[in-house]
């Protein structure tokens, strides 16, 4: 899907995760990594494959199925500086660890007037896998992105995946990293040379003049797809990957549109509250008399996700939606 | 609430429990029509896994899907043991429990085709099999979450009886869990308010020894004797043979019955094994072919045509004609399932509440979908 | 703060509160109570006195210390039927049970193809209570009116909260109703007879031509203080009560800022991915050739809840930072 | 990282361990001195409580506020039973704890007052005593909260020492939870994790028997043998006087040293009695004036006087003495914390990240607030 033309180095985004955090627990013997099935198993997604032959038991570590417990315990190590790096099986079931992992780690550092941070690093799948249902399919970024003290960050190829988690590993804060199943196996230059992206730096994936599109993770496939078929019909997108939520790069996303004067946002998440209605009312905000419409928003259906192959395709962002959205913004509709 | 007087100390041995004050009753063994009835279901589950196997790997069915064969006896047996309207939930391997419900094959193979036939109209999928004609208040993808909604359920039939009709509590819930879920913490919630309040709900361990990877003695302290986990709540525990569907019957009705009389919560651990992997993407590097082998070996159906060959002369064309017989139905049942119509675009913005709304669409009412578009 | 000068009855938000659950307890004996010292306390806020004695130990069940568990045995007895009303000691305490109440309760409809419903309310004290710092301040609007499926009520004041909880008991769909300690003591005008409120409808508590303000719950005091202060400057604000949040009545605040071409949105929680970006987002929408001026947005902070008395009191909304807002919003800055 | 050769049974009497095989020292006996020090620590508990029972009342603290008088020996006994530097992690009554671990007084009278002077620069309040200078890893206000983050402590101790230094494991955390977190499901995951992984953990259970107006038998199952709830998980359990300082210190040094040296977990009951409501606005209706008489006529501090004057003939003036002392210490905390500036306003953006962002005002790279004004 993203395979780069370079002599360069191509790996699976998979892989890019496990060289990230293998290059950290190279460096600092206090990264760990637990979670359900990451050892013995080699990860549910196959993420952590041959870790825990490197580092071994003590550092790689499988959990009961206890997401609170683990994720808790996680954070009680790096209260003592300990960086811990914790795989979620799937963002869906952090539910069970939202007050851990949410009242804990990003309140840590202000409660203890700053005398306890929390360098840890949440990880694991989020959104649709396909055809997982309801309660298998969250997109948790516009659910917790609303709490402050974290920082959360979406990665589109193996680069950015590579690139992002060693920053978030090596960050002195809590990160939520969310990965999509959808591209695990989807492969992407990653030099040999060591690197790392800071957050708060949104990448143009695509230059254009007509509409701005902003996303995050795995909807950019869909913009990328929409942009080239609107390119047909002579619109030009420019698309935007935010690439971390918090902290967002809203200047860069803002001076997009300053120069195309119209924006369309694809979240994959539910609409309501969600990072698409943050960007969109903070674009409003910045850009009030730059736009030449109002921002347009793409999410997923406002309904609990099904498990039919049609109805799920038709409740997830897809190109058909953003090519709509866009045509409305840029008044082609 | 309390009842303070049921925190005896808790046996492991089922046998003794039926000798001693415990008086559990020693159920009846279930007759040849029974037996052969109960062979024909497991045989259903196992015939209906095969098939379900197929259609996965032929991309007719997507998700995740966790096949149950091994663990037949588990589902049968107890069902057979409680009332047709006792409720049952389960966590996500259910697609035996619903079947050995009564629940029609048909429904249940076009649910996981994702076809408007299915048992949840296509929604839910292999993990998430509803049927409120059959109380079966669905399988739940969450790890022990189904837990204190079984113990929900307890408190329900408990309630209706009680205090609504103001009769006596005559029901008995089943609420299934796998090894994997004693590590939640959500069920050791659930067993100290079942306790607290008396609910008549039975936890019933399917104990086949992994979570997906992880062995039991890798993820659970005290796994080897797991008494201990319901002992914290002086809930009662018994373990009976997973293997043995009329042991296992037989086990389960005492239990069900003197949960009902009593009620009172219990916890069952079923000791049984998967054949297959945890999903149909599992290479079950976790374990030796051996144990497998070992296992497979004490097969529950094998065990009870045995059975029913030794005891009641059943002959074994019989018994071909009823394995024959069951293939037909599942075949059926996927070509039924095959024949379903999709579930159509318009179901989308169905069921989200009773009051059916229309898709969001930043209003404040929300239109339908038309019949059959999007 | 709301007493009402008329010669009917006065009573406190938390009798109205009171007065909703045990009227329909005695129409309906499928519902009933739980939660934690609801019965024999009478309600750590005192909302239940008086129930256990009235509706007895089976209907009035006092809990243990488990959110997770309790609310699941609820949304359980909810399928077959019963009505269960879950009091929550505080929102902040939802946390532990974001799993029953995020993935089941609202999803059951849905994953079961529309056989088991779950008639159930959630209710209990959201939003900060006065200098109860980070773990205890949570203000869960935000965040959990992302999911699809639930509804959401916000009362401001008594009459509202007796007719508004009476018609979440009475709906066949999971409702959080999210009540703020620090109304609980206010009194105002409830009726003897009969009544509830539809969801959907909001309030508009004062007229104005100049610039419309939103908000829900608590925040209202501060936009009426906000609106009198600025009457002064001869600034007219409307003020819309939204009363649910779940549905949105979009329409009433859309016909209001047709009207007065500008709007402040008020909204106590966290800024990022929240109801009042929501709102902002959909009046833009909306509103796109009817505003002068951008939505402003008035929020908490966007840091954990402090502790101290003087930094909790900057971290909220209050009017002053109202008045500021709507002055840049109408160009009065 | 598993261990069932510790899964030996579970004593309720710590006695027997230390008369067989399970082999818990015995602690020696503390001297004058030691016994004169804590007396002084558990007085100027019970002073420094009743200032801030007055301060509330003359709303100088704000907030929810839960004072520890009655269970001054609990705090006092088991801290003296470590090292400094071992870890310590607390429920929300967390005081006398942080007194007790060598916080002074005016840090943590400051914090209450929401003064920059206070621990945690009055960001946290009464349920949140933070001290790194003494390895005190908060008071936290979600119940049972605290208990998994006690296990990373331990987990973090022994990760430090075995991993990183290449030793042994040196450490022991103490973890304090209410009766009312037993019923929290994350503490039963916290013990399945610090037993698999043989954590060098005490769970230390304050049993005062309410959790707010819920006596324990209402709230947990088991209540009259909470032995059962850590036997769930393997973790060996023993009951202590929490009234008695001596005994309670004795056995907490057994035990603390048991669990340093072998590395595993241990689940301590510490029978006690919180002679005020739960929190300052409760009426106490739940129990009966007899009982909390009763309950005060057996008080830690009462008894520890009567033992040093009859053992080591310490006369009432030298008592009175500490006891003037300590008023007079407290009294300057006050004085202190009310003397102490406002937490300033720059602060309300500090410590969300530990590289101080700004506020969030709707663009990526907020600023800071100027310097003391907002
Ligand atoms: C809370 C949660 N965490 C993780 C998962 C992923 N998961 C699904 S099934 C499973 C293993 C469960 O094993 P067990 O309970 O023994 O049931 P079995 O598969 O053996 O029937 C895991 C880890 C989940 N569904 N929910
Ligand atoms: C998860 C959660 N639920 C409810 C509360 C409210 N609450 C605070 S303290 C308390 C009672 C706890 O009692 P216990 O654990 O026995 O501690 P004690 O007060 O006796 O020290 C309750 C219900 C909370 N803080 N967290
Ligand atoms: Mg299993
Ligand atoms: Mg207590």
């Amino acid at each position: 899907m993203m395979a780069v033309a370079t002599a360069e180095r191509v790996i699976e985004f998979r892989d890019a995760l496990n060289e990230a955090m293998s290059e950290e627990m190279r460096k600092d013997n206090r990264v760990y990594l637990l979670g359900e099935e990451v050892a013995e198993y080699n990860g549910a997604y196959k993420v952590s494959k041959g870790m825990l032959d490197e580092f071994g038991a003590r550092r790689v570590i499988d959990t009961p199925i206890s997401e609170s417990g683990f994720a808790g315990m996680a954070i009680g190590s790096a209260m003592r500086g300990l960086r811990p790096i914790v795989e979620f099986m799937s963002w869906s079931f952090s539910l069970v660890a939202a007050d851990p992992i949410l009242n804990n780690a990003p309140k840590m550092l202000y409660m203890s007037g700053g005398q306890f941070g929390c360098p840890i690093v949440f990880r694991g799948n989020d959104g649709a896998g396909g055809q997982l249902a309801s309660t298998h399919s969250w997109c948790v970024e516009s659910m917790y992105a609303n709490v402050p003290g974290l920082k959360m960050a979406i990665p589109y190829d193996a680069y950015d995946a590579k690139g992002l988690l060693k920053t978030a590993i090596q960050d002195d804060n809590p990160v939520f990293f969310l990965e999509s199943e959808r591209l695990l196996s989807t492969t992407g230059h990653v030099p040999v040379e060591e690197y790392t992206i800071p957050f708060g730096q949104a990448l143009t994936r695509r230059s254009g003049t007509d509409c701005t599109i902003i996303s995050f993770g795995r909807p950019l496939h869909f913009c990328l797809e929409a942009a080239d078929e609107l390119a047909k019909e002579g619109i030009e997108c420019e698309v935007i990957d935010g690439r971390t939520i918090r902290p967002l790069d809203i200047d860069s996303m803002v001076a997009s549109v300053k120069k195309t004067n119209a924006c369309v946002v694809v979240d994959q998440s539910w609409s309501f509250a969600s990072v698409g209605s943050e960007i969109a009312s903070q674009i409003h905000a910045c850009c009030f008399d730059d736009l030449d419409n109002h921002v347009f928003r793409v999410h997923s259906d406002d309904v609990p996700t099904p498990y039919a192959h049609n109805l799920e395709q038709a409740y997830l962002p897809n190109s058909r939606k953003i090519c709509e959205a866009v045509r409305q913004a840029t008044y082609n509709a | 609430m309390m009842s303070t007087e049921f925190l005896i100390q808790t046996r492991e041995n089922i046998d003794e429990m039926k000798d001693n004050a415990f008086q559990l009753t020693q159920a009846e063994a279930p007759g040849k029509e029974v037996l052969l009835g109960w062979l024909r279901q497991m045989l259903l589950i196992r015939e209906f896994e095969v098939r379900t196997m197929q259609a996965y790997q032929n991309r007719l069915i997507g998700g995740f899907c966790h096949i149950y064969i091994g663990q037949e006896a588990v589902a049968v047996g107890s069902i057979a043991a409680v009332n047709p309207d006792d409720p049952i939930v389960l966590a996500y391997r259910d697609h035996g429990h619903a079947l050995a419900r009564g629940m029609d094959p048909k429904y249940c193979m076009a649910e996981m085709f994702g076809r408007i036939g299915g048992c949840a109209k296509g929604k839910g999928g292999s993990m998430h099999m509803f049927d409120a004609e059959h109380y079966l208040y669905g399988g739940h993808g969450i790890v022990g979450a189904q837990t204190p909604l079984g113990a929900g359920l307890a408190f329900a039939t408990k309630y209706e009886d009680e205090v609504i009709k103001g009769g006596k509590s005559s029901h008995v819930t089943l609420c299934y869990l796998g090894d994997g879920a004693l590590n939640q913490g959500c069920f050791y919630e659930a067993m100290n308010l079942a306790s607290l309040q008396d609910l008549p709900v039975i936890f019933v361990l399917e104990n086949n020894r992994y979570s997906m990877g992880t062995s039991i003695e890798r993820g659970t302290s005290m796994a080897h004797d797991l008494r201990v986990k319901s002992e914290a709540h002086g809930i009662h525990h018994a373990i009976v043979d997973g293997k043995n569907v009329i042991d296992l019957y037989k086990d389960f009705k005492s239990i069900a019955d003197w949960c009902r009389e009593e009620s009172r919560p219990f916890f069952v651990e079923a000791e049984t094994y998967r054949y297959k992997g945890h999903s149909m993407s599992d290479p079950r590097k976790y374990r030796t072919k051996d144990e497998e082998l070992v296992e497979e070996s004490n097969d529950s159906i094998a065990s009870l045509k045995n059975y029913l060959s030794e005891e009641y002369d059943v002959a074994s064309d019989a018994l071909k004609q009823i394995a024959q017989q069951v293939k037909a139905q599942v075949k059926q049942a996927v070509e039924w399932a095959n024949n379903s119509p999709e579930t159509p675009m318009n179901e989308l913005y169905k069921d989200v509440f009773t009051d059916h709304w229309g898709p969001y669409a930043g209003t404040s009412k929300p239109e339908m979908l038309d019949e059959g578009g999007a």
